[in-house]
């Protein structure tokens, strides 16, 4: 017969290298269901307590038992990991960028820069990163939604503000594009009017 | 011919195994005399014609070093005129090996010519005593190396499920990913317009980004609330060019009841009602 | 940056939670390279240390680091996990042996010490297994592949080199079969009975 101890060695064993969770049925098998429920239960609740504070942690879903690594460590985990991160296509970068350099901009400013039209999915994938969101409405037809970079953006960036990001004057200077021409206008004058409407109405506000 | 008895049990051959009636058998009878039942599982138990001779020398306790080629050779040829005549298909090798026996025992009766300043003649046995002690040793490797533990069979690989559901997989994106993106941009366009971004601009945009926000709720703002003097003249004068830049482009209106009165700013247009 | 007892944990938890080996070099990428390798080294022993006398080890193999259960708790974990790898006939494990002592070895060097023919399930069967593969061509007639064992072939035997692999030697101690340069045409002498070495004399064995 096993002792107390020896069985929570065989069940912390069996849980580390089950690729499924394993339930208290599957745990008796362990011991020819010679060790009750009750007394896996209570060593199960004795190891979990003893994996506090680890990397990985015991614990009980709807299928049973088993170890898994906790949450705040995938960030390390995934820089050993062989699979590739996913990536963002070229419209997605291309509309982040043209957002973080020339904020506030709509989806027309984006559209005549880039010379193709954005896809709803592009803003929303950005959206849905909470890296850009709304910040006004131009008053235009239409009053078009202009977006800018979050906080949250600068975070994931480990930028402190937007002058962090590279300066790209160089770039124009380089290319040869220096030169502006006589008349110049101010990247997104296309799509602003120039005559500006009147403020609306002030209104409650939407938290 | 020497016999010598060199092996002990412990050099004794994995004994085939059969189950004749019903009866588990250990290993060949002493006779070779072979039940017919237990024949074809005998056959398949060896491996090939080494692993029967292997199995005839140690079982009769032959010198492997200096085998009786009659004994052995008989021997072998009764056991494969057994097989033939249960009509076993014969493998081509043991018939292959029976040819090779025959040949050293009669090389054997032969006299060894010995020429002179020359060593001793090759013993006829040696290449076939070369085989069978080669593939001796790797039958035993291959039972040690099969006593091994092996993963998945005697221990198992630990690996722990990885929890991503809380911190989800997302595509990483540096800040120079931004500057390329741009520059490809630029490259594209060969550009329309004159997009000269300075990084002074960049404060003045985020500055404005940062002051709708800050108007969302499209209430009246007292300007100097707009201003945090704590954060230094620069800074003063880049959110001052930011509202200004707000106002050309009419997403801000600045009200000033008269002169010296407070001046306010408000968003233009409808408050955020769908940013809930 | 981490204390060392962070570092550990981390390491343990990318190590309980890496189906495969982690190199020192994988485990430093947990760290974005800023903690040595000889820091890690030291407290995977000291994680090793920390492990003894439970059901699962850490072992240093050849492709690097791996928790895995100590064979003594097989007898339990095998209850609660019926799959088993399959059992090898004498035919695919003589000719692992041969691939495994004698490598790079054709298949016509397999036949030779074997004395039969080597079915090609046999190979395919290894292959499928991971545990050999075809390292190059033997530069003769029909350019034969040359067949050696794999990584994962340590690896599930827990070894870290080949030198790890149980001695034969003292066997059959009285006859020299080493073998012959790799680059000599058969790799094994048994196709060419002129050039074998010579076989040792005859002697008497001590019973």
């Amino acid at each position: 017969m096993l002792s107390p101890n020896e069985v929570k060695t065989v069940l912390e064993a069996a849980l580390l290298a089950s690729g499924v969770p394993l339930t208290i049925a599957d745990l008796r098998r362990l011991f020819d269901d010679e060790v009750g429920g009750d007394t896996i239960r209570r060593l199960l609740d004795e190891l979990r307590e003893a994996w506090a504070g680890r990397g990985v942690e015991l614990v009980n879903l709807a299928s049973g038992w088993r170890f898994q690594t906790r949450p705040e460590f995938q960030r390390y985990l995934e820089r050993v990991n062989p699979e590739k991160p996913p990536k963002y296509s070229r419209a997605v970068l291309e509309t982040l960028a043209i957002i973080a350099y020339k904020q506030p901009v709509t989806r027309g400013d984006i559209e005549d820069i880039r010379g193709v039209t954005v896809a709803p999915t592009v803003i929303k994938a950005l959206e849905a990163r909470g890296w850009i969101d709304v910040v006004a409405h131009r008053e235009a037809p239409g009053r078009p939604a202009l977006y800018g970079t979050t906080r949250a953006f600068l975070d994931d960036l480990g930028l402190r503000s937007l002058d962090e990001l590279p300066p790209i004057d160089d770039l124009v200077a380089s290319l040869d594009l220096a030169a502006p021409p006589a008349d110049a206008a101010p990247a997104l004058d296309g799509t602003s009017p120039a005559d500006a409407s009147p403020p609306a109405e002030p209104q409650a506000a939407a938290a | 011919m020497t016999l010598e008895l060199v092996h002990d049990a412990d050099a004794a051959p994995a004994a085939p195994t059969a189950k004749v009636h019903g009866e588990a058998l250990a290993e060949l009878p002493a006779d070779l005399y072979i039940p017919p039942d237990a024949l074809e599982v005998f056959l398949e138990a060896f491996e090939g014609p080494l692993d029967l001779l292997l199995y005839l020398i140690r079982k009769a306790n032959l010198d492997v070093l200096d085998i009786p080629m009659a004994e052995l050779t008989r021997q072998y040829l009764d056991y494969v005129e057994v097989m033939r005549h249960r009509n076993l298909e014969l493998a081509a090798e043991y018939l292959v090996m029976a040819a090779m026996l025959m040949e050293i025992k009669s090389r054997m009766l032969l006299p060894r010519p010995r020429l002179a300043g020359e060593e001793e003649a090759e013993d006829p046995r040696a290449e076939l005593v070369r085989r069978l002690l080669e593939y001796e040793r790797i039958k035993a490797a291959a039972q040690k190396l099969d006593e091994m533990p092996q993963a998945g069979r005697d221990f198992l690989r630990v690996e722990v499920w990885v929890e991503e559901t809380l911190a989800k997989r997302l595509p990483r994106v540096r800040a120079e990913d931004l500057a390329a993106a741009w520059r490809g941009l630029l490259r594209q366009a060969r550009v329309r317009q004159h997009h000269r971004v300075t990084r002074e601009e960049l404060s003045v945009r985020e500055h404005m980004s940062r002051m709708l926000r800050a108007l969302a709720d499209g209430a009246f703002r007292e300007f100097t609330t707009l201003f945090d003097p704590a954060r230094g003249v620069a800074v003063l004068v880049v959110t001052f060019l930011a509202l200004l830049e707000l106002t050309r482009e009419a997403l801000v209106e600045v009200t000033q009841a008269e002169p010296f009165a407070p001046i306010y700013v408000r968003r233009t247009g409808e408050p955020e009602v769908a940013a809930a």
